[in-house]
């Protein structure tokens, strides 16, 4: 975890509303593993004080590659950098998806929840994997054909039906639980989508990390704004900080609402 | 320019203390530098059993500034005098421990069971607005003020600093009971209370409905209300909100604070506190000034 | 969307109002559109005799805000109905006559001046923080609030606004002392008092030394503050504070505003009252909404 | 005055800490006089809430140059500006130097005032014009060589004798109206040297116009925040508006301090 400052190497569109920044990491940057976050700077903006965390899409020969959907104003900034500016980010943060022992894994990721999946499926390449990607349609597909490059099969789901599956990612991903070839799920997406994989994980009693989003202030642990709700002991609940003790956690742990 | 300044007894390295809530325990930030450089460490508000503060979302962005909303998680005052507080004492840093309660008994047990440790100083929160129960209820009113200071101060042995709410009308009265109260010193601005409403959704941001402002948005309140509190008492007033360089700093000094307060700008920048320290010492350079200590007060209004 | 609300018996054309002394008496803001379109226009803080206000500086840039001190420079209210009433008349503006006065008298005097006026609405300032003799000396305590307003009240035949200050402990109180005072409606927040120093000269930036914060900086604790007070009273209140946008806008009618100010926003961009009339019509359109009195007081707390 | 968005053509050094910025006006940009301003929005930075005041250096073929001085960060951003960026300026602002029957112009500049002399000496070319400026140092000489080639003398001063006469410009200035060789003054710079040429214009009974600074709001005469002092009837003072009713104003009516 350290301050660096990447010069911008390009940044090109990824589908309608995300963008692929690439940034040159300067010498000396620490190893990173996928589920990990950078916390950017906005550039050149003094009212946006707060960074935003991007989780790495790819890290490989210096190069750190994120996957930004233009959402509010401080993505959009990061997105209109210009190769040569500089980026200032945290990096790498976090504690990400953990291998261990699994053999066959399932990567299930739902809209921009795909990108840390990306660096994933790269690293773990020597398990058995299979992805289930979920969009809102066509046009917003990513990173899929970058996942197959891994050799894992994707399955794509729309939720209009415009290209793959017609509906939801739990559908797949329940059919290869269904037939016990899975060993392990990490799974990165909107709420909705990682209850019910945090559901069907507990009902075919396989293990599953979910990564958690949540807006963030320092994003090393320090200020506790970034909270999520996890089980303590006797049936009580607690808090755990998503940028320092996550954002991946065990689905076991997480407690959604 | 030397750097050293006294703070109600306790001799401060350099001016610049990081602020409650921002800076956890110290250890996060001493990945980056040597914590123990700084004037001093004011830890995570502690209370007298864990508390585990308020749901999600706790933070969002405001122009120039953000709004929190923890409500005072933190692992209790136990937790913390058993794994942090020897930590901060090896690494040599004046521990500032900001504490707070629900009842003048809660700060009253605060202030004796502190008393007892290694700590420097008591920064008794009654400000902080994210927490139903207390806290804030004490501090708006001069009378509240004067009452918990007087009673804890009969509890507390360690130098007393009174952390005052800004969302008051009167500073300067404030300020003035809680040094009839028995402060030793004050410290201001704790958080402004505000709010954000997401219009996609109709709802508020954060989970807690409102949250404290802080930041430089804010900065221009409460380098007025140090002002004004720096005029109204004659204990060492300690002034934050909205630092983030060296300038800033300094600007707080010259209004009549001894020291200084970093919060939000930790956030954004993990070396906030030592560039702020750096920053000062340029402007030291810049204009000539010997002795850090020479510009407390010294704003010219002739 | 359907943009006309009803503000204490007088029907606008949309809810926004360009607030008092960004917007001088509208002639400047003609030049670049036709300010006639507007929902109303609160003109420069008027009283009795013209008033020279404070030397300079009396502007200087915070983050993400501003610090004014200009202390109430106006023509006097006779000047006024001479040269400016007439002529926003005839543009076919709202007109909000936004009044200041050192004494009860004054302001009595004030209300029962422009009462027999061709003025839609008298906006009482109670909160200039930039004159030492009045304006906030009535406006920080809920009891001189109440009796302000109700003194006032009597000599007034027109709707009458009160405009309070921020500078408080408790806005709830305050609104609430101004409606049992005989407000027909509130509106909030003025500016919240604050300084800048020249670090260099050691000096304020103000000549007045303390100036009222404003723009979007402050736009959090407005937005809390303008739902305390709705919450606190049944009569329609007028929020600003930070306003830039549609967006912007809808968030304080959601919190319950009836209508809103825009006030800084215009000093960079002389269109913003448009553009945030323009924005809160695409607001309605992309989310379907029909008549904009459906946001008043539409936040969702379940 | 209107609101314009202008393409930055070009930004050069002028000298040590000022920069020239070339502007291309749009199609209907209204014409100025010189001593108006521009008030420009600070680039990219929504902390910068304010616009800042800068002369017109120059206006020709459609093309708007300013000399700014690097002060604080609004002026660095507007200078940092790369061509081809657009610059959202209110344009023209203010009421300028009035050429009026004057024959023989003394234009008198100090530092960064000497940036509105420089449109001012070309629009009255015509007269019979002088002009001198001074300057801290040598190497904050600008301008001086464009305002030759209006055809007119100038005479520089440095604070310390690096360049042309040691000393303030109201040596030669004073030498020049001894001589009786000036029916009018126009002058900008830093309020001491103003005041020095509003006594010497009073002395010598020499008509002079000022330009004087102030912290704006709107730049337009609706905030009321950029007042200067003026003589008002009956020895009384009032105030007027730096924006709308200067920044050039008749000598007689300044009061300094
Ligand atoms: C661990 C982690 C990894 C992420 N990885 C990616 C990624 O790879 N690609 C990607 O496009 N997005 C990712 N996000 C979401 C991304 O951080 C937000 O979309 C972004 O912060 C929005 O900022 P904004 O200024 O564009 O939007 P605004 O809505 O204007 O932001 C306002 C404030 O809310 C915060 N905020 C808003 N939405 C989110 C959110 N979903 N999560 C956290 N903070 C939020 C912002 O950081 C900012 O402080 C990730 C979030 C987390 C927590
Ligand atoms: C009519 C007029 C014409 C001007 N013409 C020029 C010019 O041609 N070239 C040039 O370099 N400068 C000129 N100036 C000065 C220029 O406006 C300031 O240097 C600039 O506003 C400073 O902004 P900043 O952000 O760099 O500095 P900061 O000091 O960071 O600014 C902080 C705030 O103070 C205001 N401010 C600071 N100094 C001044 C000042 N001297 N005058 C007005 N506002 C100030 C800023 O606008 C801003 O709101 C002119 C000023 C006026 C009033
Ligand atoms: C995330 C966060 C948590 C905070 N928690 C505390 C706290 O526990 N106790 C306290 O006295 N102040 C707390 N504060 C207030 C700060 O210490 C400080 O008074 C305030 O933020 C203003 O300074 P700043 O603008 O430099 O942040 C907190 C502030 C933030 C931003
Ligand atoms: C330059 C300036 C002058 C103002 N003068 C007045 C005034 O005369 N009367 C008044 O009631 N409020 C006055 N205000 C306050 C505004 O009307 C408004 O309440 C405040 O600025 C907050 O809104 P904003 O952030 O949109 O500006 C003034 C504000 C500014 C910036
Ligand atoms: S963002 Fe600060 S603790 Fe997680
Ligand atoms: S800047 Fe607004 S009146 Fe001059």
């Amino acid at each position: 975890m350290k301050r660096l400052t990447a010069k911008v190497l390009s940044c090109a569109p990824l589908n309608v509303e995300m963008g692929l920044l690439a940034l040159a990491l300067p010498a000396g940057a620490e190893a990173a593993v996928p589920g990990q976050f950078a916390h950017i700077a906005v550039p050149g903006d003094r009212a946006h004080l707060l960074r935003r965390p991007i989780s790495l899409y790819s890290v490989h020969d210096g190069i750190l590659e994120l996957g930004i959907a233009a959402k509010g104003e401080g993505t959009q900034r990061i997105l209109a950098a210009k190769p040569g500016e500089e980026i200032d980010l945290l990096y790498p943060l976090g504690c990400g998806f953990e291998k261990g022992g699994l053999e066959r894994i399932a990567f299930v990721g739902g809209g921009i929840g795909v990108a840390p999946l990306r660096f994933a499926m790269e690293a773990f390449a020597d398990a058995r994997c299979h992805a289930v990607f979920g969009f809102r349609s066509r046009d917003l597909l990513y990173a899929v054909e970058a996942c197959e490059r891994t050799g894992a099969p994707v399955t794509v789901c729309t939720d209009d039906g415009s290209a793959g599956v017609h509906g939801l990612v739990t559908g797949p991903l329940e059919e290869m639980l269904r037939r016990g070839e899975v060993d392990g799920i990490m799974a990165c997406g909107p709420t909705p989508m990682l209850r019910a994989v945090q559901a069907l994980a507990l009902q075919y009693g396989v293990p599953a990390q979910l990564s958690l989003e949540e807006h963030m202030g320092c994003g090393i642990g320090a200020c506790l704004t970034c909270n999520c709700k996890v089980k303590a002991k006797d049936g009580e609940f607690g808090y755990k900080r998503v940028c320092a003790d996550g954002p991946v956690f065990p689905a076991e742990e997480v407690v959604f609402g | 320019m030397k750097m050293g300044v006294n703070l109600c007894g306790v001799e401060l390295k350099n001016p610049v203390i990081a602020a409650s809530g921002t800076f956890g325990f110290g250890r996060e930030y001493d990945e980056f530098y040597d914590v123990g450089g700084l004037g001093g460490i004011s830890v995570k508000g502690l209370t007298r059993l864990p508390r585990l503060g308020n749901p999600p979302h706790r933070i969002t962005e405001t122009p120039a500034g953000m709004l929190n909303s923890v409500g005072l998680q933190n692992p209790g005052v136990e937790a913390f005098l058993e794994k942090d507080l020897p930590w901060l004492l090896e690494k040599g840093a004046v521990v500032v421990a900001n504490a707070a309660g629900s009842t003048e008994d809660d700060y009253c047990y605060m202030a004796e069971r502190l008393s007892g440790t290694g700590i420097h100083i008591l920064e008794m929160n009654i400000s902080c607005p994210n927490v139903k129960e207390g806290g804030v209820a004490f501090g708006t009113k001069p009378e509240s003020v004067y009452k918990i200071t007087k009673a804890v101060r009969a509890h507390c042995t360690k130098p007393l600093m009174v952390k005052l709410s800004p969302n008051v009308a009167d500073i300067a009265e404030v300020a003035l009971a809680a040094q009839e109260g028995g402060a030793d010193a004050i410290s201001l601005i704790n958080t402004l209370t505000g709010m954000a409403v997401d219009v996609r959704t109709r709802r508020p941001v954060l989970a807690n409905v409102v949250g404290g402002l802080s930041g430089p948005a804010v900065r221009p309140v409460a380098l007025r209300m140090c002002w004004q509190a720096a005029k109204a008492v004659s204990i060492p007033v300690v002034g934050m909100g909205g630092i983030e360089s060296g300038e800033d700093a300094i600007a707080f000094l010259l209004v009549g604070c001894t020291a200084v307060q970093v919060g939000t700008a930790n956030l954004h920048n993990p070396y906030a506190c030592m560039d702020v320290i750096r920053g000062m010492e340029e402007y030291g350079e810049k204009y000539g000034v010997q002795d850090v200590r020479e510009l407390i007060g010294a704003l010219r209004l002739d």
